[in-house]
C-alpha cells in the first residue's frame, strides 16, 4: 500500500496526540487518584439500611473539624433522602450517595455536581456551592416511571447561618 | 432547618408510642436508632419470598386465624382491617417481619400472631394472598366518587412544591404496587387506609425505608389523605 | 383544677358541691333517639368495643358507625363458626336474631369514631 | 360541631351559675330534677353514674366515694409478679365529674334513713335521692379459718383480693420467698369476686418464679371446691406449660379421649391442685410457722395467700341490704332490692342469678340498671334485660390467655346464662391462646375507658 510521505508524518503526529492524551489520563488514574466521581467504594445496596454510614439517622448534612461538610444522601425510587439539604455557600462539600434500589444520576444546576449512583456502588464527589439559593436535585438517569418525580432541593444558605 | 425539626418531631413520637403489651414481650426496642425495618431485599430472601408455597400459606392463614379479620380469600371482613387479597408477597411477608421484630409496632396483636411464625411460614402465608386477584371496591362502605376524582392530580402529576412526587409513580396507575415491595392500594378500604395514613403522618408507623412514606404523608392534608382513600377504594382491576 | 380547688374550698365550708349535670356531650344526644331495647343489647358490648362502639384500642373493632348489613353478617358468620375467632363465637351464638339486629341499628346510627390520630 | 339547642344552653347556664357554689345552693336546680345517689365509685357505681348520665342527662348522679382515686381489682394480680405497677391500676375519676357532669362527694357513708331517702356521711353531710345505687363491693370473712381471726394474722398472710396496698405487701413477699420455695394460694369458696382471678394468680406466680430461674418452684393452691371458671381450659394450660398432673378426680370433666392428651409428668408439676375432693379444704393456719393444715395435711409455706369467703360490702350488711348468706338480694330485673324499696344494689354485693362477680358483670348490671332507672323516673315499663359477662385470665405466661364468655337473661325472675359454649374449645389453636392474651390486655384498657373516660 502506497502512502504519501507527508500523510505519513500526520498520522504519526494524530497518533502521537491520541497517545499522548491516553497518557495523560492514565497518569492522573493511576499515580495521583483521580476517577470520575462515582463508584468510589463498594456497599451491598440491598442492605443500605442497615449500614452504619447510610442508616436513616445517619443522613444529611455532617460539619467536621475544619468547618467542610460531608453529605451522606441515598437515592431511591423515586426521591432523594433527605429530600431537602442545607448548606452554606462557599464552603466544601464531601458528597456520599448510594442506590437503596437501580440506577440513579443526581444533577444540580449551577454547580458542578452531576454524578451517576450505581447500585452497589457509594459515589462521592466534591464541591463548593457559590450561589445563594434553592437548587432542584434531579435524577438524570432513566431509573422508572417515577424519574421525573425525583423531586428533591439544595438550599444554599449564607455562613454562619 | 424545617426538616430536621420535624425528623426529631416524629423520632419523638415514635419513641412515645411504644405499646406496653409489645414492650413486655420485647418485640419494641429503641425506635429512634433502630433501622425502619430488619428487612433487607437480598437474594436469598427474594428467592425466599419466590419459594412461598400459598396451599401451605391457606393452612397457615387459618390456624393463625388470619380470616378473622383479613377474610378467608384476603378480603377483609370489616372495614377496619386492609384487605390482603392481591397483595405483593414481598410487601405481606416484610410487614410479618416488621410486626415481628417491632418495626412495625401498630397493631400489638399483630406483633403477638407474628412472633412464632418461621421466615418460610411468613413467606407461604404471602404468598397465599398474592395468589388472589386485588380486591373489588368495599363493599358497605359508601366511596364518594366526588372525593375520589379530586385526589385523580395528586396521584398522577403529584406536587412538586411540596416535593411530593406523584403516588402512581411508585403504586402503579392502577394501584396494583410495583417491586419490590410497595403495595397495592386498589380495592383498599377507605377507613384502612386513612388510618395508615394517619399513622405515617404522625410517625405511629415507621417501618417505611427513609421515611418514603412519612415524608409524603407528612404534606398531605387531612383532606386530601381521605380524597386518596376514596380514589385507591374505587380503583378496580 | 379548678373544680378542684372550688370543690376543697366548698368541702371547708360544709357545703356538697353540687355540680350540675349540665355538659352537653354529644355522646348523650346520639343515645337519645334510640330504642330502649336496641340500647339495652347494644350495652352488653361496652365492656370492650368502648363506650357506643367507640374503642380506642386496636385490637378491638370500633362499631359505631359500622353499617347495619356489616355488623349483622358478622355476627352471624361468627355463631356459625365461619369467621373464626376466640371469644366472639360463643358469644354471637348466645344472641338472638331480634337482639342482633337492634344491636346493628343502635351501632349504625352512632357517629362513625375517628381514632385519635385521624383528627 | 355539636349545635346547642335551648335545653342544652339553660343547662350550661346553670352550670355557670353552680360552679360559684356560694351563691348557688341547691335553688339553682330545677324542682323536680331527679336526683340518684350512688354509694361506691368501683366499676359498678361509676358505670352506673357515667351511663346513667349518658342515657338520662336530665338526671342529676351524685356518688359518694372514700378514695379520691380508684384502683382497679382486675388485672390486679399482675403487680405481685411485677408486669405492672400501681400506677398503672390507678384510675382518676376526672373524667366521670367533667366530662359526663357526676357529682362526686368523697366521704364516707354512716348511714341511709330509707324513710326521709337521705343519705348521711361521717362529715355531717344529707343528701337525699330519689332513688339510691349500692356499689359496696365486697368484704372478707375470716370467722371460718382458725388461725386466721386476728388482725395480725390477717396483716401477715394477706388476699390482696381489693387491690390497694396488700398487693405491694405480697410482691414484696414473693421476692422474699427462697429459691425453690413454695407458696401456698388459698381460694374462696362460691361465691367470690372474679371467679378464675385466684388460679390466674398461682399461675402468674410460678411463671415468676420459673423466670427467676427457680428449677424446682413450687405453687400450691389448696382449694375448697371441686373446680372453677375456666378450669377445663385452665388446667390444660398448666399441663402443657407447668407439669401439672391432672387429679384424678377431676378427669370426668373431661372425655377420656381428652384425657388421654394430658401429658403424664414424672415428677410433681410446679403448680398443684389440691381439689376438695382430694383433700384441699384448708382448717387451719399457723401463721407464725407458717404452715397451712389442710384435709390432705399440712403444707409448710414460703409465702401464704389466702383469700377467705367472701360477703358483700361492709355498708351493704350495715345497711341491712344483705341477707343471712352475706350477700343482696334484689329483683333480678331491676336490681332494686327486695329488702328496702328505691334502692338498687349491682356488682359483686348482689345475688344476680347465675352471673359471676365479676367486673364485667358489675359493668353490664350498672348500664342495666340506668336503664331501668331512666325508665321507672319517667313512668314507664322496665325493660327485658339482656346482660353479659366476659372474664379474661392468662394461665401464667402473659401470652397464655383464656376466657369466659356469656349472655344472661331473665327466666322466671332469675338471671340464667344462655346455654352455649363458653370456654375456648378443648383443641384450641396456639393463635387462639395468644389472641386471648392480647385482647386480655386490650380489654383491660377499653374496660377502663368504658367505665372511667
Amino acid at each position: 500500500m502506497h502512502v504519501d510521505p507527508l500523510e505519513k508524518k500526520w498520522l504519526y503526529v494524530v497518533g502521537g496526540i491520541v497517545a499522548f492524551t491516553i497518557a495523560v489520563q492514565v497518569y492522573y488514574a493511576a499515580a495521583k487518584g483521580i476517577h470520575p466521581p462515582s463508584n468510589v467504594q463498594t456497599i451491598d445496596s440491598a442492605k443500605l439500611h442497615l449500614s452504619k454510614e447510610f442508616a436513616e439517622n445517619n443522613l444529611g448534612v455532617h460539619k467536621n473539624t475544619d468547618g467542610s461538610l460531608d453529605v451522606t444522601m441515598v437515592a431511591a425510587r423515586y426521591g432523594f433522602y433527605p429530600q431537602e439539604i442545607e448548606v452554606p455557600i462557599d464552603t466544601p462539600v464531601r458528597l456520599r450517595i448510594a442506590s437503596l434500589d437501580v440506577l440513579h444520576g443526581l444533577l444540580v444546576p449551577y454547580s458542578n455536581l452531576n454524578l451517576m449512583v450505581v447500585p452497589g456502588y457509594i459515589s462521592e464527589a466534591n464541591t463548593t456551592f457559590t450561589k445563594l439559593g434553592e437548587f432542584p436535585m434531579i435524577c438524570n438517569e432513566y431509573c422508572g416511571i417515577g424519574h421525573d418525580y425525583m423531586y428533591a432541593r439544595v438550599r444554599v444558605v449564607p455562613k454562619n447561618n | 432547618m424545617n426538616r430536621s425539626i420535624t425528623l426529631v418531631g416524629v423520632a419523638a413520637l415514635i419513641a412515645m408510642s411504644t405499646n406496653s403489651f409489645a414492650n413486655e414481650h420485647g418485640a419494641s426496642k429503641a425506635r429512634a436508632d433502630a433501622p425502619s425495618t430488619e428487612v433487607a431485599w437480598t437474594p436469598e430472601t427474594l428467592a425466599l419470598i419466590r419459594s412461598g408455597n400459598a396451599q401451605k400459606g391457606g393452612q397457615l392463614a387459618h390456624e393463625q386465624m388470619c380470616a378473622s379479620c383479613h377474610g378467608h380469600a384476603g378480603i377483609a371482613q370489616s372495614s377496619n382491617w386492609p384487605s390482603l387479597a392481591g397483595q405483593r408477597a414481598e410487601y405481606t411477608y416484610k410487614m410479618l417481619q416488621d410486626y415481628k421484630n417491632g418495626s412495625r409496632n401498630t397493631y400489638p396483636l399483630m406483633t403477638v400472631l407474628a412472633q412464632p411464625m418461621s421466615d418460610q411460614d411468613m413467606a407461604d402465608i404471602a404468598a397465599f394472598y398474592a395468589s388472589f386477584k386485588l380486591p373489588p371496591v368495599p363493599v358497605g362502605t359508601p366511596i364518594d366518587k366526588a372525593l375520589a376524582d379530586k385526589a385523580e392530580l395528586l396521584v398522577m402529576k403529584g406536587d412538586g412544591n411540596r416535593l411530593l412526587a406523584p403516588c402512581m409513580s411508585c403504586h402503579g396507575y392502577k394501584g396494583e404496587g410495583n417491586v419490590i415491595d410497595v403495595p397495592a392500594m386498589a380495592g383498599q378500604t377507605p377507613e384502612y387506609f386513612i388510618r395508615t395514613m394517619q399513622d405515617y403522618k404522625t410517625g405511629k408507623r415507621s417501618n417505611d425505608v427513609y421515611s418514603r412514606m412519612r415524608l409524603m404523608a407528612h404534606v398531605l392534608s387531612d383532606q386530601e389523605i381521605i380524597e386518596l382513600a376514596n380514589y385507591y377504594a374505587n380503583l378496580t382491576q | 383544677m379548678n373544680k378542684t380547688i372550688t370543690g376543697a374550698l366548698a368541702v371547708a365550708l360544709g357545703f356538697v358541691v353540687m355540680v350540675p349535670a349540665a355538659i352537653a356531650n354529644p355522646e348523650q344526644t346520639a343515645n337519645g333517639a334510640q330504642s330502649p331495647a336496641a340500647v339495652m343489647a347494644a350495652q352488653t358490648c361496652g365492656g370492650c368495643h368502648g363506650t357506643m362502639g367507640q374503642v380506642k384500642d386496636n385490637a378491638f373493632m370500633p362499631l359505631a358507625g359500622m353499617p347495619t348489613s356489616q355488623f349483622v353478617l358478622a355476627m352471624k358468620s361468627f355463631a356459625n363458626g365461619s369467621r373464626p375467632s376466640t371469644l366472639m363465637g360463643p358469644l354471637a351464638a348466645s344472641f338472638s336474631d331480634a337482639e342482633i339486629q337492634a344491636m346493628a341499628e343502635y351501632f349504625a346510627a352512632i357517629p362513625k369514631f375517628q381514632h385519635e390520630a385521624n383528627k | 360541631m355539636s349545635t346547642m339547642n335551648r335545653r342544652n344552653f339553660l343547662k350550661f347556664t346553670t352550670a355557670a351559675a353552680a360552679a360559684t357554689p356560694f351563691l348557688a345552693g341547691k335553688s339553682a336546680f330545677a324542682a323536680d330534677e331527679k336526683h340518684i345517689v350512688v354509694i361506691g365509685g368501683g366499676v359498678g357505681g361509676a358505670t352506673f353514674a357515667k351511663y346513667m348520665r349518658l342515657y338520662a342527662p336530665e338526671v342529676k348522679v351524685t356518688v359518694i366515694e372514700r378514695k379520691k382515686e380508684y384502683q382497679r381489682p382486675y388485672g390486679s394480680s399482675e403487680i405481685i409478679v411485677g408486669n405492672v405497677d400501681m400506677n398503672d391500676i390507678t384510675i382518676s375519676y376526672d373524667a366521670l365529674q367533667k366530662k359526663h357532669g357526676v357529682n362526686f362527694v368523697f366521704d364516707t357513708v354512716t348511714g341511709v334513713d330509707f324513710d326521709k331517702r337521705e343519705v348521711s356521711t361521717e362529715n355531717g353531710t344529707k343528701i337525699t335521692y330519689d332513688r339510691l345505687v349500692v356499689a359496696p363491693g365486697i368484704s372478707f370473712d375470716y370467722s371460718g379459718i382458725a388461725g386466721m381471726d386476728t388482725e395480725a394474722a390477717q396483716q401477715a398472710i394477706v388476699h390482696g383480693w381489693d387491690a390497694g396496698d396488700q398487693l405491694l405487701t405480697l410482691q414484696k413477699q414473693l421476692e422474699a420467698v427462697p429459691v425453690d420455695g413454695t407458696v401456698v394460694v388459698v381460694p374462696p369458696p362460691n361465691p367470690y369476686r372474679c371467679p378464675p382471678g385466684p388460679y390466674e394468680r398461682a399461675g402468674l406466680i410460678t411463671q415468676w418464679l420459673i423466670n427467676r430461674g427457680d428449677k424446682n418452684a413450687k405453687v400450691i393452691i389448696l382449694d375448697p371446691k371441686n373446680g372453677f371458671t375456666t378450669d377445663v381450659t385452665m388446667l390444660q394450660a398448666w399441663n402443657r406449660l407447668y407439669g401439672f398432673n391432672l387429679p384424678k378426680a377431676f378427669e370426668k370433666n373431661y372425655k377420656p379421649e381428652q384425657v388421654a392428651t394430658f401429658t403424664k409428668h414424672e415428677t410433681p408439676g410446679k403448680i398443684q391442685w389440691v381439689m376438695a375432693e382430694e383433700g384441699g379444704r384448708v382448717v387451719k393456719v399457723d401463721v407464725a410457722a407458717k404452715t397451712v393444715e389442710a384435709e390432705a395435711g399440712v403444707f409448710k409455706a414460703d409465702m401464704i395467700n389466702i383469700i377467705p369467703p367472701l360477703k358483700a360490702g361492709k355498708i351493704a350488711l350495715d345497711l341491712g341490704l344483705a341477707d343471712k348468706s352475706g350477700w343482696c338480694p334484689v329483683d333480678q330485673k331491676t336490681f332494686e332490692s327486695t329488702l328496702h324499696p328505691l334502692v338498687h344494689v349491682i356488682g359483686d354485693a348482689c345475688i344476680a342469678g347465675e352471673m359471676p362477680k365479676s367486673g364485667y358483670s358489675a359493668n353490664s348490671q350498672a348500664k342495666v340498671v340506668a336503664l331501668q332507672i331512666k325508665a321507672l323516673l319517667a313512668g314507664q315499663p322496665t325493660i327485658e334485660p339482656v346482660l353479659q359477662n366476659t372474664c379474661y385470665a392468662l394461665a401464667g405466661q402473659s401470652d397464655y390467655g383464656m376466657f369466659v364468655a356469656d349472655v344472661f337473661r331473665l327466666k322466671d325472675g332469675k338471671l340464667k346464662r344462655a346455654d352455649q359454649p363458653r370456654y375456648l374449645p378443648f383443641n384450641a389453636s396456639t393463635a387462639q391462646y395468644r389472641l386471648s392474651a392480647v385482647y386480655l390486655h386490650a380489654w383491660m384498657d377499653s374496660f377502663t375507658q368504658d367505665i372511667f373516660s
